[in-house]
């Protein structure tokens, strides 16, 4: 299973790409684990995520081809 | 939601006043608009430990914010008597001075258009995923933030 | 009050878009400002009896409304932090769809601009001395009242 | 004495004119008072006045050559 994730913002500093693949991960705490291991200063970093355009607020089962979206703080305007 | 439905408010660089002044002659034959309230959001060169903002580079997440947006005004519509919305706001870079939103509502009546002017412009700040990179002169940068 | 300190707000006809859009455009300069506030005032053309207001006509006691927006003007710069204020009003003719009112307010931050210039307007319809003249198709015409 | 009125918006459907000259009147009351008696549909229309550019609410003295202003209702914008 294979999941695609984006960064934006002054996440893409921390990651240095907007997109990444992650294999093997069955949810969103999953991810965020596997994430928070390969690029630690994302733990000290604010933001949410939204699976497939949605804002989630809690863990949540991923399927294979989800999008998973990394969101600092907007600041738009 | 199907894709035809979502009206892109993105454009690439700064929003020019002749654009803004060809959005407002438009309505002139909207002869049932009695005011129009518009809202420009302007690149502020802070100063920030003595280094002033030459330009802020706007991003987006295109697909997540213009749903929202979508729903920011259907919202909008149910809640005041407006007879038209717009939304314009600038992706990529726009420089100190240039404007980079422009919210214009249109209404029979002035509350409802103000009003509406000004919940627009709160929610697509708060609520669309948008970012600003503040770029110094020395090309150094930083990440802008919503207050 | 000497009269060299009073800012003539009033031109004849309506206020073209591009008079708009040049006003904006001055702004650019002024890197300073983070937000705008517009308000348009635009002649509609209500049916009244089955007849539609095709334009309104406006005169104005001048020299006492300019007095009036020099006070309101004064006391709008005191209470919100603002980089500045222009306004301009229409006198003579304006034709249904065309606009009669231009207010216009900047300022670092949205809040002040937005709620300076709402504040303006709702001054400016009550304590100008201003009347408009709706005039009908047919060379018949009525007052215009201010809701 | 004189005293320049002048009349604006609907008020001059009354008097058919934007300027009247009177003459020998004391204060405001009297003024109104022979303004209703020149033009009797004053009486029923919606008007304040201003002497010299001034809004007044209580009768006052005029002066040589006051200008004294008949206000309908604003209805600018």
């Amino acid at each position: 299973m294979q999941v695609n994730v984006i960064a934006f913002g002054q996440i893409t500093d921390i990651t240095g790409r907007s997109t990444i693949t992650v294999n093997d991960v069955t949810d969103t705490n999953e991810l965020i684990q596997k994430l928070h291991s390969l690029y630690p200063a994302l733990a000290n970093t604010k933001y949410v995520i939204a699976v497939d355009k949605q804002i989630i607020n809690e863990n949540m089962l991923l399927e294979n081809n989800n999008t998973v979206a990394l969101l600092p703080p907007y600041a738009g305007g | 939601m199907t894709e035809k439905k979502l009206k892109n408010i993105f454009s690439q660089g700064a929003i020019p006043a002749s654009f803004i002044a060809e959005s407002i002659q438009k309505h002139s034959s909207k002869t049932g608009i009695g005011a129009h309230s518009i809202f420009l959001g302007q690149v502020r060169s802070d100063a920030i430990n003595d280094k002033k903002v030459a330009a802020i580079e706007y991003t987006s997440y295109e697909e997540m914010a213009l749903e929202k947006m979508y729903k920011i005004r259907e919202a909008i519509f149910e809640k005041y008597d407006l007879t038209c919305m717009h939304v314009h706001h600038s992706l990529g870079r726009v420089e100190a001075g240039e404007i980079s939103l422009f919210v214009f509502t249109s209404s029979p009546h002035r509350n409802a258009a103000i009003e509406a002017c000004n919940e627009t412009v709160e929610r697509i700040k708060a609520e669309l995923p948008v970012w600003g990179k503040e770029l110094f002169a020395d090309e150094t940068y930083q990440w802008k933030e919503n207050t």
